[in-house]
């Protein structure tokens, strides 16, 4: 199952050129027979070039565009997410047709283009993608929110197959199509753009100064109804919900008992375990097939928190967004699981120093109609809603997938939460790696405490999952990221990752191995360092991210940010290129900024500061992770906030 | 005079802001040029990027070479104008017979996205003097049918002739046959590669800005000849 | 040994971008007269005697092809 | 008009890796005694009467196939 949804999502995201700059990838046994992919998308666009999807001013025509509509999807939303695959029903008459489309990316890259160019042009009134129920939602929706009715022919639909009836023309599923709304006098130059692309585009109807959304077909009246019933009043649902009785128990099952590591040598052979775990492992396998690098603005990919992007080069600004669901939690506790899922998204983009400003998100469920789910969904809508207004971060979009089950067994609750977060100079992003420079001091934020319900080392090394997910402090969460932006402004700190999954121990095991330089942990909580790594001698082969062996001087810093800062200027680099490249590469991956620390943070409120010029007290390269242990199980609690 | 390099965009190209960066970045003005438009509006130079024409259906650059502006370009190139072709650009160029061979899918079936290092075998070829004969250059490569294929006369003749411009250091990434990851025409005008020189021009967005010296050496090769 | 050719080909009904793809590009290369193509896969299999027309047939439907989307033939052919 | 099927196959001496990934795994789901797979291309076209075997024996040579690494036969078959 894995290779294929990595095939799918990489054929067609890598063949649409957007950049993978991220992601999870999560499993459990209640997904074997339901697997979830949940992917997120961000544009960025000028404020003024916004579009909405209405149809109004009569006489305005409605412009079908892309693909021809065909039989596939076909009660795709309805039957997909159901429980029972094995329904005969027909789709008229025929036998059952396959309820998922064959997706052609080309297509829709094409079709992207085109609608890029067409608002361009200004060409459009109003415009709405065909998803769910294809043509029988957009036009409702299109008319609902505009401020007349509207005429549509389902004879002009261009049809990829024969002898579809009204009722499958309406609600196809075929993917890469588009709904315009255009004014007359622009049809022809919106047509234009259309043919410069390939796009098949056909006027199917208009805006009438009716009140009604009528459709006819062969002839006849198939449809002739207010939209807005269609569009917004649909059935409301009051499901029963109810707190499942066996909550408690699993609440009560607490791992307090389970064995702990107590002798060094447990304690290697259980952090073993827990980074080759199927869930803390490297996810090169996955990441190394999406194309992370098309258009050229990625400034942070995987493996790091969160994935940034540049959007604009004329000012460095960019975003960055970071994608999380640490289902074991919300299914310990719906509430708080969700409101921690919220917290590590949020805190995942402000460790790449970026403010965070948006919050979308994805809650996926079993049946609604067992009234445990639904206690599942109500709390963990609950959470997000009572997270974000304590963080005050908006919720700006979303979905929700129900029925994810395997005969009665449902999903984990699976609400995973997307976080957008703003940065002015994406120069001065903070990475996840650590060692660029000799003797850089690790420094761990926040509380350690004795919280093992819902952790991977609880699932991976005993099979257990039970008791109360960690608590979550949204307000130390809030000051935690405000540190971490003012940090990243200040030029204070030079590499930062939130401990999640697997808690302090995998958090520097990852930063060790993307900086390629080891680490040593002192555990000892009367220190105030409390770690220290230094650079190995492999990384300047086969990482070559070390600013230091570039410009020569072991306070690259300064250096780092010029070349950041206005890339090469012509006139002055081109003389000392070729001296630049006989060396083995120029490359400084990890350049960044340029201030040196004008102050150092005391230990409780910096993450991970460079204590810059102070050698490590490590006088060769630590090429393990060396864990000195006081107390014992805190190396492996997670620890938010 | 700014020397003029061209870009062109295929239906389904990608890469093309980023090779019209490159060659700003290398001081050049990036001229687009549309597949569908035999003009190439008088441009130095020529720059087939990356991406997926056409969708890569049927093969990579199958459907692309057969575009209008590739007829001009192949003209030009007879005339020893510079063309660079990068991923999709490479294998568009070996479709239309500017260079020899082909790209075939990797052997381990998957898209591979990665910093690569190369080693600069010939650096006497229009897209390749600034670099240090030998140097090794990290450049991102990503690619599901990167693999170079020719008939072995055909590679004997690649390699007997040094018109193998670049090759991949260590563990070969996609099967291509003797490491080869990028070639040349008989004059070494008309380069193509399956790694991505456009994403390597700047530390902050890339691994490395190593892909530039391609960039500049165009530009040197352009001042010869003007000169 | 026989040589066995399996041919996998997308259900009629299902859209086919591939094909699709190909037709579009005839006519601007200047060859009129194709009204449709598809495009699907074809094996070529070495199979011992041992291999029956039923395991083919599984191995085509179960394996090679994706019947929820596609269709398959099977036939062996002289050496 | 006619059907016409091209079959595009990898030249022997290519290396297949999809042939390949497919002959390896059939002993893993059970399937002994396939010795060989290659895997290529089948199109299927619609032509109408004007387009002869001299035309045809172009498409597929110049376009469908790419005769540096592929080789292609051409039947047309009845309907
Ligand atoms: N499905 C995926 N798609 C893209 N990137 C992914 C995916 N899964 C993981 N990643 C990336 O791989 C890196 C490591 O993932 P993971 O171990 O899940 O990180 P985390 O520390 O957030 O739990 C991160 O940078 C993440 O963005």
């Amino acid at each position: 199952m894995l290779p294929g949804v990595v095939a799918g999502v990489a054929g067609y995201g890598n063949c649409l050129g957007l950049p993978n700059v991220g992601g999870e990838v999560v499993f459990d046994k209640t997904y074997a027979g339901n697997p979830l992919v949940n992917a997120m998308c961000v544009g960025s666009m000028r404020a003024e070039d916004l579009h909405l999807a209405h149809a109004s001013g009569a006489g305005n025509k409605i412009i079908l565009f892309g693909a021809r509509t065909g039989l596939d999807g076909i009660g795709g939303v309805s039957v997909l997410a159901s429980a029972t695959f094995d329904g005969e029903e027909s789709a008229g008459g025929r036998k059952k047709l396959p309820s998922v489309q064959v997706g052609d990316p080309f297509t829709e890259k094409v079709l992207i283009e085109c609608c890029l160019e067409l608002f361009a042009e200004k060409v459009v009134v109003g415009i709405q993608d065909l998803g769910g129920a294809g043509l029988s939602c957009a036009t409702s929706e299109l008319a609902a929110a505009g401020d007349g009715g509207m005429y549509v022919d389902l004879d002009r639909v261009p049809l990829r197959a024969t002898g579809m009836t009204a009722a499958e023309i309406l609600s196809s599923e075929s993917q890469e199509r588009m709904c315009a709304v255009v004014a007359p006098s622009d049809v022809d130059a919106f047509m234009e753009i259309c043919r410069k692309w390939d796009v098949i585009a056909t006027e199917i109807g208009e805006v009438t100064d009716g009140d009604n959304l009528v459709i006819g077909w062969q002839g006849e009246t198939v449809v002739d109804v207010p939209p807005r019933t269609v569009a917004h009043q649909g059935p409301v649902y009051d499901r029963p919900y109810a707190r499942p009785t066996k909550q408690d128990e699993v609440q009560a099952s607490t791992p307090d008992s389970l064995p702990r590591p107590s002798t060094p040598d447990e304690l290697r052979e259980t952090v073993l375990k827990l980074v080759s775990s199927p869930d803390l492992a490297s996810r090169e396998w996955v990441t190394q097939q999406y194309d992370r690098y098309v258009r050229g603005n990625t400034v942070l990919a995987q493996p790091a928190d969160s994935g940034m992007i540049r959007v604009d080069e004329s000012t460095s600004r960019g975003v960055a967004v970071s994608t999380d669901c640490n289902s074991r939690y919300v299914y310990l506790d719906p509430y708080r699981g969700t409101q921690l899922a919220l917290a590590e998204a949020y805190r995942n983009v402000a460790a790449g120093g970026a403010q965070p400003l948006a919050v979308t998100n994805c809650l996926n469920f079993g049946s609604p109609e067992d009234p445990g789910v639904m206690w599942q969904f109500e709390r963990a809508v609950h959470g997000l809603a009572d997270g974000c207004a304590e963080l005050g971060v908006p919720v700006t979009g979303g979905n929700v997938s129900f029925y994810n089950q395997t005969g009665d067994t449902a999903i984990l609750p699976t609400p995973v939460v997307g976080v957008l977060g703003v940065i002015d100079d994406v120069r001065r992003r903070i990475p996840t790696g650590i060692g660029d420079e000799p003797g850089e001091s690790l420094l761990l934020l926040g509380d350690t405490r004795d919280e093992f319900g819902g952790s991977a080392w609880a699932h991976v090394v005993h099979g257990h999952l039970g008791g109360m997910p960690p608590e979550v402090d949204l307000e130390r969460e809030r000051l935690l990221a405000e540190i971490l932006v003012a940090g990243s402004r200040d030029g204070m700190i030079s590499a930062a990752h939130d401990l999640s999954d697997g808690g302090l121990v995998q958090a520097v095991v990852e930063m060790a191995l993307i900086g390629q330089c080891g680490a040593r942990l002192l555990l000892d909580p009367d220190a105030t360092r409390s770690c220290s790594c230094s650079p190995s001698p492999r990384a300047a082969r086969s990482w070559p991210c070390r600013a230091a062996r570039n410009c020569g001087s072991p306070r690259c810093a300064a250096r780092a940010d010029c070349r950041g800062a206005s890339a090469v200027s012509p006139t002055s680099s081109r003389a000392s290129w070729r001296s630049r490249t006989s060396r083995r590469s120029v490359s400084t991956n990890s350049a960044r900024r340029g201030r040196a620390p004008s102050r150092h943070c005391s230990p409780e409120n910096a993450a991970l500061t460079r204590e810059t010029g102070r050698r490590s007290t490590a006088s060769r390269p630590v090429r393990r992770v060396c864990v000195r242990i006081q107390e014992t199980g805190s190396a492996l609690a997670p620890s938010p906030g | 005079m700014t020397a003029r390099i061209g870009v062109i965009t295929f239906p389904g190209t990608l890469d093309d802001v980023d090779a019209a960066r490159a060659v700003r970045y290398s001081g050049a003005e990036a001229v687009s040029l549309w597949h569908g438009d035999a003009d190439l509006h008088g441009v130095d130079a020529v720059v087939v990027p990356g991406g997926f024409s056409y969708g890569d259906y049927l093969r990579c650059g199958a459907i692309a070479r057969f575009a209008p502006v590739m007829t001009s370009v192949i003209d030009a190139a007879g005339k020893g104008m510079p063309v660079l072709g990068i991923c999709n650009g490479f294998q568009i160029l070996c479709e239309a017979g500017l260079l020899p061979g082909a790209l075939v899918r990797n052997d381990k079936l998957h898209f591979v996205c990665r910093d690569q290092w190369l080693r600069v075998e010939n650096n006497t070829t229009a897209w390749s003097t600034r670099y240090d004969s030998g140097a090794e250059v990290l450049v991102p490569l990503k690619s599901g049918e990167g693999s170079y294929m020719a008939e072995q006369s055909t590679l004997d003749r690649l390699e007997g002739d040094g018109r193998v411009v670049f090759r991949y250091v260590g563990e070969n990434p996609n099967g291509s046959r003797g490491d080869i990851a990028g070639i040349a025409s008989e004059n070494g005008r008309v380069v193509g590669l399956m790694p991505h020189p456009e994403h390597a021009i700047d530390a902050l967005t890339g691994p490395s800005d190593d892909g530039l010296g391609m960039f500049y050496s165009a530009l040197d090769a352009l001042s010869t000849v003007a000169a | 040994m026989a040589r066995v050719v399996v041919d996998v080909m997308p259900k009629p009904e299902i859209l086919d971008p591939q094909g699709q793809a190909v037709a579009g590009a005839l006519p601007r290369l200047g060859f009129d007269g194709v009204t449709e193509v598809r495009q699907g896969k074809h094996f070529e299999l070495e199979v011992d005697d041992s291999v029956d027309d039923d395991t083919l047939a599984k191995i085509a439907e179960g394996f090679l092809a994706n019947p929820v989307i596609e269709d398959w033939t099977i036939r062996r052919v002289d050496q």
